[in-house]
């Protein structure tokens, strides 16, 4: 079974440290897919994201997320991580990292994790603008025709 | 029942969490909503647009015909946008 | 047109940089992914990796791989790093970045950039084992599968 | 017109590089695997399974069918395992 890592935090996240800590010391690992989600300035309109999260959901949520995962391909490491409260524009959201023997196993988790996250985490963005505006983001449709293709079997 | 509340339904709502004791005829998530609607017009607003309602029940994604017999903690949010 | 980096270097590649150089100061990036291709140990057998590759040839056939992305799918930076020879177990062969402001481009374009690295960039891998064995790896099969379907549109 | 081997060709060719100059019989890639096979044992070890030997023509890869007119430079090599 794979190493599972899940954390919700209100500090920056740090992906030197979680690759590090993934393939310290290890000889079994082929390839390492990293995600990193990053907060965007929207051309300099925005000031910061703030995140809210549902505490003990998110992690749980998280954590089944990375499990299916591990159980749908070969990896043998998966950390994900993401943040919570204000962000700013160039800090890092989310950063989901899985390892494995094989690249395609590596590549694939990865991006099955972000569709997820994308549709299942219960986190929500707010928009803060340098003008002092304030705004929900939107859900995407695009998301959950991203999380739908991975229902049909492969 | 504990309710939670998240982004804009808190908002509209006006409150993270409150308690609740909904009458019997409050079987599922969908009766919990209209029922929810009644109590003023903070609800009716922030509950109106039913299909973009998301519900966990204990921290468990659920549909609006879920039943709510035994559940402790409702959660009631906007579609999600982590990640 | 996306900023695209290409390097063939003999010393220990480093992700943090690389990913430091793509997102450092930039407001417009909303995910990388990172490719990190291992040396693996093959439970212990394994003292080094020996890379040989066509000087010049290398250079170019990267460089092409990396443009084909960015032609491809809307990334605004890809940086394409691999060594050549000899590797321990546990050092970096092949490091790919991709940035792009959606995820599914990131996603897609390392991907892509990973299966013709295996089956068009000049290198051969030799394995020297702890016993003092010496043996070419032979090319997979797969990698030519891997390669060709994206050859059909999608 | 300069070869040049990798890896396995290189090895069982005894060399990683040589000037050749082969008669104008020879316009292809395959002819130009042909002529080199005449020339020797090692040549033909290391070429004879000439489904897996790979070619590229001046820096880019090409087919066993492709012309070698006005090519300077033609590498032999067995199938990539870089990546």
């Amino acid at each position: 079974m794979a190493h599972v890592r899940v954390a919700i935090v209100s500090e920056p996240l740090d992906i030197t440290a979680e690759i590090e800590r993934v393939s310290a010391g290890r000889g079994d690992i082929g390839a390492i897919v990293t995600f990193t989600g990053l907060c965007r300035d929207e051309d300099g309109r925005l000031e910061a994201l703030e995140l809210e999260h549902y505490p003990g959901m998110a992690e749980n949520e998280v954590k089944r997320i990375a499990e299916q995962a591990a159980g749908r391909w070969e990896i043998s490491d998966v950390s994900i991580l993401h943040r919570h409260g204000k962000v700013r524009p160039g800090e890092i959201i989310v950063l989901v990292v899985t390892a494995s023997k094989h690249r395609h196993a590596a590549f694939e988790s990865a991006e099955f994790i972000m569709d997820f996250l994308k549709t299942h985490a219960p986190f929500w963005k707010k928009e803060h603008t340098a003008a002092g505006a304030v705004a929900w983001v939107a859900a995407k449709q695009a998301d959950d025709e991203a999380e739908e293709r991975w229902n049909n079997s492969d | 029942m504990k309710l939670v509340y998240f982004a804009w339904v808190r908002e509209r709502i006006g409150m993270a969490e409150e308690t609740v004791d909904p009458p019997r005829s409050v079987e599922t998530v969908a009766d919990l909503l209209g029922w929810l609607r009644t109590r003023g017009d903070s609800y009716d607003i922030a509950l109106g647009e039913s299909g973009a309602i998301r519900v966990a029940l204990d921290h468990d994604h659920a549909d609006h015909d879920a039943s709510i017999a035994g559940i402790r903690e409702v959660a009631l949010f906007p579609p999600m946008t982590g990640g």
